[in-house]
């Protein structure tokens, strides 16, 4: 039974004309930061995203909590549509669903305690306040690996390891299922993001929680997601297991991605995959299947086509026209 | 720049003026004190020439009738008659404009030219000597009050030393045509080098005295952007390239800290228009500013209702180019 | 979790209390902190320092000179002015009408534009709009143009002068916090909040304004020291307080007209007002560079 | 040589018809002469008539003298004084618009040409002060307004005066250089004949203290205006020196008889006898002004010597308990601006006799609401204010201010007996007759006392030692004629 | 192979509001002509701080206080400024993290290239207009060198214009334009996407073969070290700690820093198998004592290892500063 489940799920950003543009009949500019996206997961699962910068991960897991309001598309948690949620019954269900962001620096309000950002929910949410409120936040902390007698400590005086444990008994305060993860661990030096990783596993395997894993980093999807969806120009291009993904991908710029990762074992004998260009900008995305333009397998129907999503394995599907031929940049190159 | 912007620009005056001219509009009306009382004094009026007066200066009309005509009027570069000169507005303003300009605009240019340097050399010595005389040089001019100011600076300049003038604008010796009205040019224009320097002469006090605030806040505003500036990235990278320091300081450094400049220099200019009357009092410079005070203890409507929306254009306009410097300096604006 | 993950632990004082102890560290910043409060002091306890009632005029000592000077008497330290009315007292007197010149208007101007710039830039779009264009208009309206024009309207008067003043300062603190408001509200700490279900009125009173005060009450301080200068230009124009009450400003103005020959009537006034003015220049100075690094170099 | 005058406010125009401004008039009576102009002692002589003669009481008949020139050179004539009367006199006689000046000519049935040489002006009332008011008024000439319009007169001038227009910086200065053609003024005025400096200047310097630096530095050689305070300075100075003329100034405070403390003589009294007048005037005012008891100056016809209540602050104190205020009483004094400093004077003074008061500074337009309301209903307490009487004739400084609701009756005092007596003395043709009445007058008003009497300050002009030939007049014109310089 | 910089004993300090920050103490490394030197360690390890200091750079507060720099046999310490400014750029060339930030918003791209040949080339003609078309020349020759289409165009744009990928290689490219004997590339890719990443590193790559120069590549990521690099360098809290032939160190690490970095990352092979991190934080540089600066999150950690632990040799070629660095095979 899956917990979340997105359907068709799109946002997009508009940018106001002036009364000036108008006049002079500026084109209207839009960002389709996240295009139809479809996914679902399953309770206790781990769902990785990865995807360059700015190919609207972000902007995906924000439309999922509403944080940003979604263009159009579902979003439904626990067979509830959160999409039409009203305002009030919103507020009630951001308690079941949370988020841990990127950076540990922006993430915690300078001038508040610790003991004010973890307990804001509780307060919030009205779920206890005073002695009692204190007494939970301190129990997160410790629970998160940090101690009780740093609760009125601002966040200056932590290093960015320690904010992100806070950022993390912020979002585990309120008790919630599901916690959209956005890259908690990018801005972290190797030594530590390992601790953090470490601590994210621990409290899922006891609190049995649900994660939306969004990350650019590959090898850490591959380490810890149950599921993986890789996701261009707001797009899924490919999603599934993660072992199937990895050992088996199926869209070129799965593939592209996947030979670009360096890695410490042994001086690699992997083909390298080299994509021609940069990523376009998603203010005008290209028409048909949005990586023809980098893709060394492109033909002309790409330019025109979008390609459809279609099923290669269990559970395993990506969105190509040249999926049948079974073609792999990897093997080609080899 | 794009059309669409320019536009854009002059579509967002509309509602500024339209702000400023109600605004001055309303606070005429509300402010006690009957022009027609004010022109007539002491002497005798019957009460058919009052209204008759009050019929002529159209202050028989209600106040809506008068602020749709004053604006409808406005449209057409038609400001009515100002009751004291028997002239148009127009006229009036337009002969006082000129004088008002200048002093500005070389106050600006006094201030930049000393300022911008200034700053620049405080922030290379940074908590030198220099540095700190700078800062407290600054702070003292913003600390200033600028008729008191004036009047030390005549007191020393013009009546103990007796080297420059005391008031007024130029000599009465040489001649010049009045072709653009300000002086600085219209002695050129007529070749005459003497009058140009005496024009000069009489600025430099008025000048100093308006410049100096502004000086000392640009000064500032340039020695902090400076700082900040050569701590960035870029100015590493062009020392790591081996560039002579001059290249460095100037032409990386500067360009960028001048946006900042650029951009208080504007505002600090719109201010500089609208509050020179002090000045123009202290030191009988004959521009608008005095004008407009007389004008208001005068209620002399026409008139302020006019120099007022002139200051509002005056100062949107400024603001304007501003922004085009800005994006001039600063390529990734775009306008 | 090993004790060695919370290795050098950092003081537990709050980042308020560590900026003031940057400041205190400032020396010249100290003094102007001193200077200030002597002003202050000296204000509220007027009537117990003053050696002499401010408004008791003595037509016989009409521009009396400084003690120091031939005919001066110590009693009279800083001589009197044109009625005779002791000099140092009524500087002693004004700092009461110019301090609270300058504090009211930026506390009202300061009021304002926080609630403005913070619904500006918080709610945006047309409160945005609207609110700047108001900004707009009032910026572009001559600032002395429009006391002049109130103060006419309304008449003299410490309410009003204060209300002439502060017109228009409002849209400095409103820019400022409008400004930084965009800039904090995009951060992820309140984007956090909303994650956790935190309404508009918590999010803007709770999570920015803390954060954004700084660099207001940094631009407050200067503007203040501003407005003690307009309100003297004020008093020059003739608009200042009602007599026999003395702002610097006016005793300023007023005495100009003597200063060829009675230097000290003006001059006095003069210097105090550029000493306080200075002072909290000074001091806002050093209090940017221990409260809000990125205003200091 | 150029003679500069360092003056305090720019003309509003130079059309001689379209202001009502003191200061502006000083500057186009240089450019512009009148059919009659004063002398030194304020007599009112002929100028550009040779005579004048009063036929009856409405009816003044003016010979013009010939050979009269304008500056463009072209001959005047009594067409010209016609038309230059009209214009003033009749409704909408400007292009539409009417003189404002109208009612300083006083109520004018016509203007007649009954010779080539000879112009009768022909009053619907008798008006006795019209001959005191023509000097006022200053002739143009008929082609050139016709020719220019009457915008343009506003800035072009063709006058008769001993200058003409050189340039007009507007809000610097007028430029006027010595006129050639010059008839020579009135004959009764020596010398006579061409100006003696070449240029005059008027330029504009409104802040006292540069007014005076200017002065001091030698870029000025004359200066209006001039404070009391830098009297000393100004004397001290090498190459300066003061002079003073009798003002026509009157200044007095208005008491609010209408209010509920000044409906009783004994309040009003007692405020009379609280304020030291000889000390301000010794003080404040340099010993520059000349104390009085009624309104009138002691230059001004019908002048007299009236009783003097004094200096008296403990009989003030004892008049305030006899009606009613043993414990004294609050008020507030209006001022303007620039008489802050004498109105904070006297409110201590007051408030040393009983009369606590307080001074509010208010601006010009809105004292004149307030005070003078025409018989509307008055607030306030006290005002301290003033009356000018350019003419020194009676009829424009006593009746505005002391009949019953005219236009400057702050006071709000309401005298039927003075109403008629003010009545009859302004057609009264016998002039001894009409000053024993004024006389009368003042008696009345000295006795009801609506207003505290204060004085008549002097004009303060500095000067440059290098002026000669030039003395200040009464009337506060500045007439260049006869100045040199050496 | 001959030694082309070599860096003894490098100690550079900064004086900040808590204290004294030893940045770098004690770093001495080699770089030999024609090799490529990678440089690893956690922010704030003094990576750059090192190589700043090698060319010059640091800027008050900081100061190199101690050692010796020698630069193809010239002592770079005892130059003076102007010497300084004659060598950056010409032979030593660097790039940095964030090229936006990097290259001056308000200049084109084609004036920050032409400016570097102006100060150095000393190949270019005289004459102000053959000098300014062989400028050009250079300039289009150089975009087009970094891969960047159109490079004449391209000149007259600013870097803004540019997406983050062609920055990065424009910096390169104002880097490589004098042909120096040594690259610093401070991070070149940090900032970059995965697919952008690995263009920009194997245009260096290609570029260090064909010109045959030196290059410093600093990084955080082992992963980048072991593709690209031929010697790495560890460092940690401001001092080298390991060092030696790639493959040798990742396959072998001699120093439990090393070890515990290589066990931290994540891989996909690891799956299931629970990371191993080094527990605790980086320490605080101010006011450190003199001892072994890993020692509080060292797994071996002893008593004695409270001394200012030197360089040890651990075979051909290779270093580590650690007391217990033989047990550790
Ligand atoms: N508030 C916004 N207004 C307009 N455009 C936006 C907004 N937020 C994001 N975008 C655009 O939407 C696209 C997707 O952004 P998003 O932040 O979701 O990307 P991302 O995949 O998370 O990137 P990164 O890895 O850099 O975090 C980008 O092109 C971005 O510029
Ligand atoms: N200007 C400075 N003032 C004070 N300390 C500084 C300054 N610059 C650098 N440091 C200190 O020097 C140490 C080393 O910094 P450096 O920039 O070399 O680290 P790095 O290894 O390059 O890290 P990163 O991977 O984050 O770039 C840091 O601890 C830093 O705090
Ligand atoms: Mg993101
Ligand atoms: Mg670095």
């Amino acid at each position: 039974m899956s917990l979340l489940r997105v359907e068709n799920l799109s946002k997009h950003y508009v940018f106001n004309r002036s009364l000036g543009q108008r006049l002079t009949g500026a084109p209207q500019r839009v960002v389709r930061a996240v295009n139809g996206v479809s996914l679902s997961v399953k309770k206790g699962e781990i769902l990785g995203l990865i995807g360059e910068s700015g190919c609207g991960k972000s902007t995906l897991g924000r439309a999922i909590l509403r944080l940003h309001e979604p263009s159009s598309g579902r979003v439904v948690f626990d067979g509830t549509d959160v999409t039409a949620l009203p305002a009030a019954e919103l507020k009630a269900m951001r308690r079941r669903m949370q988020i841990i962001f990127q950076d540990p620096y922006a993430s915690l309000n300078p001038r508040r305690t610790v003991a004010d950002i973890v307990g804001l929910p509780l307060a919030l949410h009205g779920i206890a306040s005073g002695a009692e409120a204190r007494r939970i936040t301190a129990e997160v902390l410790e629970r998160v690996g940090l101690r009780a007698s740093q609760l009125d400590r601002y966040p200056h005086q932590f290093s960015g390891g320690q904010r992100q444990r806070i950022g993390i008994a912020r979002a585990l305060v309120s008790n919630p299922d599901f916690v959209v993860c956005d890259e908690p661990v990018s801005a972290l030096d190797v030594s530590i993001q390992a601790q953090i990783i470490a601590l994210l596993l621990e409290l899922k395997r006891d609190l049995g929680l649900t994660y939306l894993f969004i990350s650019h980093d590959i090898s850490v999807i591959g380490y810890l997601a149950d599921r993986v969806a890789v996701m261009y120009l707001g797009e899924i291009v490919e999603s599934g297991p993660v072992i199937s993904v990895l050992e088996n991908p199926r869209h070129p710029y799965t593939q592209s991605l996947l030979s670009a990762v360096p890695d410490v074992g042994p001086r690699r004998s992997r083909p390298r995959v080299r994509l021609q260009g940069d990523l376009p900008s998603p203010l005008n995305p290209p028409a048909g299947c949005k990586f023809h333009t980098r893709c060394p397998l492109a033909v002309a129907a790409c330019k025109t086509l979008v390609p459809e999503k279609r099923a290669i394995g269990p559970d395993h599907s990506a969105a190509c026209h040249r999926l049948e031929e079974g073609l792999s940049l990897l093997e080609d190159v080899r | 720049m794009s059309l669409g912007k320019l536009l854009e620009r002059i579509i967002q005056l509309i509602p500024v003026l339209l702000g400023v001219s109600l605004i001055v509009f309303v606070m005429l009306a509300l402010t006690p004190g009957d022009p027609v009382q004010i022109m007539v004094g002491e002497q005798s009026i019957t009460p058919e020439q009052e209204a008759e007066l009050r019929r002529e200066l159209g202050l028989d009309r209600p106040l809506a009738e008068r602020f749709l005509r004053f604006v409808a009027d406005a449209v057409r570069f038609d400001f009515g008659q100002s009751y004291y000169h028997g002239r148009p507005v127009a006229d009036v303003i337009a002969e006082r404009l000129p004088a008002t300009i200048e002093l500005s605009l070389v106050a600006l240019i006094v201030a930049l030219v000393t300022a911008i340097p200034l700053g620049v050399l405080a922030a290379i010595r940074k908590n030198s000597v220099f540095d700190r005389l700078a800062t407290i040089g600054s702070l003292l001019g913003v600390s200033l009050p600028g008729f008191w100011f004036g009047i030390l600076l005549i007191m020393l300049f013009a009546v103990h030393l007796q080297i420059l003038p005391v008031s007024g604008r130029i000599g009465y010796s040489s001649e010049v045509p009045t072709v653009t009205g300000f002086l600085l040019i219209d002695t050129l224009v007529a070749g005459n080098v003497s009058a140009f320097g005496e024009a000069l002469r009489y600025l430099l006090l008025p000048a100093i005295t308006l410049g100096l605030p502004m000086t000392a806040i640009l000064m500032r505003v340039t020695r902090t952007s400076m700082l900040e500036v050569m701590r960035q990235d870029y100015i590493t990278f062009a020392e790591a390239k081996g560039l002579p320091r001059r290249l460095v300081l100037y032409r990386h450094a500067l360009k960028n800290a001048l946006i900042p400049t650029v951009s208080v220099a504007a505002i600090e200019t719109g201010s500089l228009l609208g509050g020179n009357m002090i000045v123009e009092t202290v030191f009988g410079w004959p521009g608008l500013g005095r004008l407009v005070v007389e004008s208001i203890f005068l209620r002399n409507y026409p008139l302020v209702q006019a120099a007022v929306l002139l200051y509002a254009v005056t100062y949107v306009l400024l603001n304007f180019l501003a922004d085009i410097l800005y994006t001039l300096l600063n390529p990734r604006v775009k306008l | 979790m090993s004790d060695a993950a919370f290795a050098p632990a950092p003081q537990a004082d709050s980042l308020f209390r560590r900026n003031l102890r940057e400041f205190r560290s400032n020396r010249l910043g100290m003094a102007s902190v001193i200077v200030v409060l002597i002003f202050v002091i000296m204000a509220v306890a007027a009537p117990l320092v003053a050696p002499q009632d401010p408004n008791e005029t003595d037509l016989m000592r009409r521009l009396q000179p400084p003690a120091w000077m031939p005919g001066g008497e110590w009693a009279f330290l800083l001589g009197c002015d044109a009625l005779g009315r002791d000099i140092l007292s009524r500087i002693i007197y004004g700092a009461r009408i110019s301090i609270f010149i300058g504090v009211a208007v930026i506390v009202l101007a300061t009021g304002v534009g926080i609630l403005a710039g913070l619904a500006a830039g918080y709610f945006r779009g047309w409160v945005d709009v609207v609110i700047g264009r108001v900004v707009d208009i009032l910026l572009g309206f001559p600032y002395l143009i429009f006391a002049i024009g109130l103060m006419a309207m309304m008449g003299p008067g410490l309410f009003n002068i204060v209300l002439a003043l502060a017109y228009k300062e409002w849209v400095i603190p409103c820019r400022v916090v409008r400004g930084e408001t965009l800039a904090v509200r995009e951060l992820e700490y309140v984007e956090a909040a909303r994650a956790l279900g935190a309404g508009s009125r918590h999010i803007m009173w709770r999570e920015i304004l803390p954060n954004i005060l700084s660099p207001v009450i940094v631009v407050s301080t200067i503007r203040m020291a501003n407005v003690i200068i307009l309100e003297a230009s004020l008093s020059f124009l003739g608009l200042g307080v009602q007599p026999p009450t003395a702002s610097w400003g006016s005793m300023v103005a007023d005495g100009r007209a003597f200063i060829l020959e009675a230097w000290w009537v003006s001059t006095f006034p003069g210097v105090a007002i550029l000493l306080l003015v200075l002072a909290i220049n000074v001091a806002s100075q050093a209090l940017r560079d221990a409260f809000d690094p990125r205003f200091s170099e | 040589a150029d003679l500069i005058v360092g003056f305090t406010r720019d003309a509003d125009t130079l059309d001689p018809a379209n202001h009502r401004n003191r200061e502006t008039e000083t500057i186009i009576r240089n450019l512009h002469d009148g059919l009659l102009t004063r002398d030194a002692n304020m007599l009112v002589v002929p100028e550009i008539a040779e005579s004048m003669t009063q036929i009856s009481a409405t009816e003044y008949e003016f010979k013009i003298r010939s050979g009269i020139k304008f500056h463009d050179g072209s001959e005047m004539t009594a067409e010209d004084v016609k038309f230059t009367l009209d214009r003033i006199a009749l409704e909408g006689a400007m292009g539409g618009q009417t003189s404002p000046r109208q009612s300083l000519i006083g109520p004018v049935a016509s203007v007649e040409v009954t010779a080539p040489d000879t112009v009768r002006i022909v009053l619907s009332e008798p008006w006795p002060i019209l001959p005191a008011m023509l000097p006022n008024q200053q002739i143009v000439s008929r082609a050139f307004v016709e020719a220019q319009g009457n915008e343009g007169l506003a800035t072009a001038v063709n006058g008769t005066g001993p200058f003409r227009l050189v340039e007009w910086r507007k809000g610097d200065a007028v430029i006027m250089e010595r006129f050639d053609d010059y008839y020579g003024g009135a004959a009764d005025i020596a010398p006579v004949g061409k100006a003696c400096v070449d240029r005059v200047i008027f330029k504009i310097i409104p802040e006292s203290a540069s007014r005076v630096a200017a002065l001091l530095a030698g870029e000025v050689h004359i200066i209006n205006e001039l404070p009391v305070f830098s009297m000393a300075q100004v004397e001290a100075n090498d190459g300066t020196e003061v002079m003073t003329v009798n003002g026509t100034r009157s200044f007095f405070i208005a008491m609010n008889m209408e209010g509920e403390h000044f409906d009783d003589l004994r309040v009003r009294q007692a405020a009379a006898m609280a304020i030291d007048k000889d000390l301000i005037i010794d003080r404040i005012l340099g010993g520059t002004a000349a104390p009085i008891d009624g309104i009138l100056s002691p230059d001004a016809f019908g002048a007299s010597s009236l009783p003097s209540l004094g200096y008296d602050p403990e009989r003030a104190k004892a008049l305030l308990a006899e009606a009613g205020f043993p414990n004294g009483i609050d008020i507030t004094l209006d001022t303007e601006g620039p008489f802050k400093d004498t109105a904070e004077a006297i409110a201590s003074m007051l408030s040393k006799a009983g009369i606590r008061t307080t001074v509010a500074v208010g601006e010009g337009a809105q004292l004149t609401d307030k005070w003078r309301t025409k018989g509307g209903a008055k607030s306030g307490d006290m005002y301290f204010t003033s009356w000018g009487n350019g003419s020194l004739d009676p009829f424009d400084i006593f009746t505005p201010t002391h009949r019953t609701n005219d236009r400057g009756n702050s006071a709000g005092y309401s005298n039927p007996e003075l109403d008629a007596l003010l009545d009859a003395a302004a057609i009264e043709l016998d002039s001894e007759k009409r000053a024993a009445m004024y006389h009368e007058a003042e008696l009345m008003i000295n006795a009801d006392q609506p207003y505290v009497y204060l004085w008549v300050p002097k004009d303060i002009y500095g000067v440059s030692k290098r002026v000669s030939g030039w003395q200040p007049s009464a009337d506060s014109r500045i007439n260049l004629h006869d100045a040199c310089l050496n | 192979m001959t030694v082309l910089l070599e860096v003894t004993n490098l100690r550079t300090e900064f004086v900040a509001r808590a204290g004294l920050v030893r940045a770098v103490d004690g770093v001495s490394l080699k770089v030999s002509r024609g090799e490529c030197l990678g440089v690893v360690g956690e922010s704030g390890s003094g990576k750059s701080v090192t190589f700043s200091s090698v060319m010059g750079l640091v800027r008050s507060p900081g100061r190199v206080t101690q050692g010796t720099i020698f630069f193809d046999g010239q002592d770079l310490r005892a130059m003076s400024g102007e010497e300084m400014r004659a060598i950056r750029g010409r032979d030593i060339a660097m790039t940095m993290q964030d090229a936006l930030t990097a290259l001056n918003p308000a200049l084109t791209v084609g004036q920050q290239l032409a400016e570097v040949l102006e100060a150095h080339d000393e190949t270019l003609p005289r004459g102000r207009m053959a000098r300014r078309a062989a400028i050009r020349d250079r300039a289009v020759e150089m975009l087009g060198l970094v891969g960047i289409p159109s490079p004449d165009q391209r000149l007259r744009q600013y870097p803004h214009e540019f997406s983050g990928g062609m920055r990065q290689r424009i910096m390169i490219a104002i880097a490589l334009a004098c042909r120096p004997k040594l690259l610093v590339a401070d991070e070149p890719t940090t900032a970059l996407d995965v697919t952008i990443q690995a263009q920009v590193l194997e245009l260096i790559s290609d570029i260090r073969a064909r010109l045959g120069m030196a290059v410093v590549l600093i990084t955080h990521d082992l992963g980048v070290v072991a593709e690209h690099c031929d010697r790495v360098m560890v460092m940690y809290a401001g001092q080298v700690v390991e060092e030696g032939p790639t493959d040798e160190v990742i396959a072998q690490p001699r120093h439990p820093y090393t070890r515990g970095l290589l066990a931290s990352i994540p891989r996909p092979a690891l799956r299931g198998q629970p990371l191993t991190p080094i527990e605790g934080q980086v320490p605080d540089l101010v006011g450190l004592p003199p001892q072994c600066r890993f020692h509080s999150r060292c797994p071996l950690a002893r008593p004695e290892c409270m001394v200012d632990v030197p360089m040890f040799e651990a075979g051909p070629g290779r270093g580590a500063r650690c007391l217990r660095l033989e047990e550790m095979t």
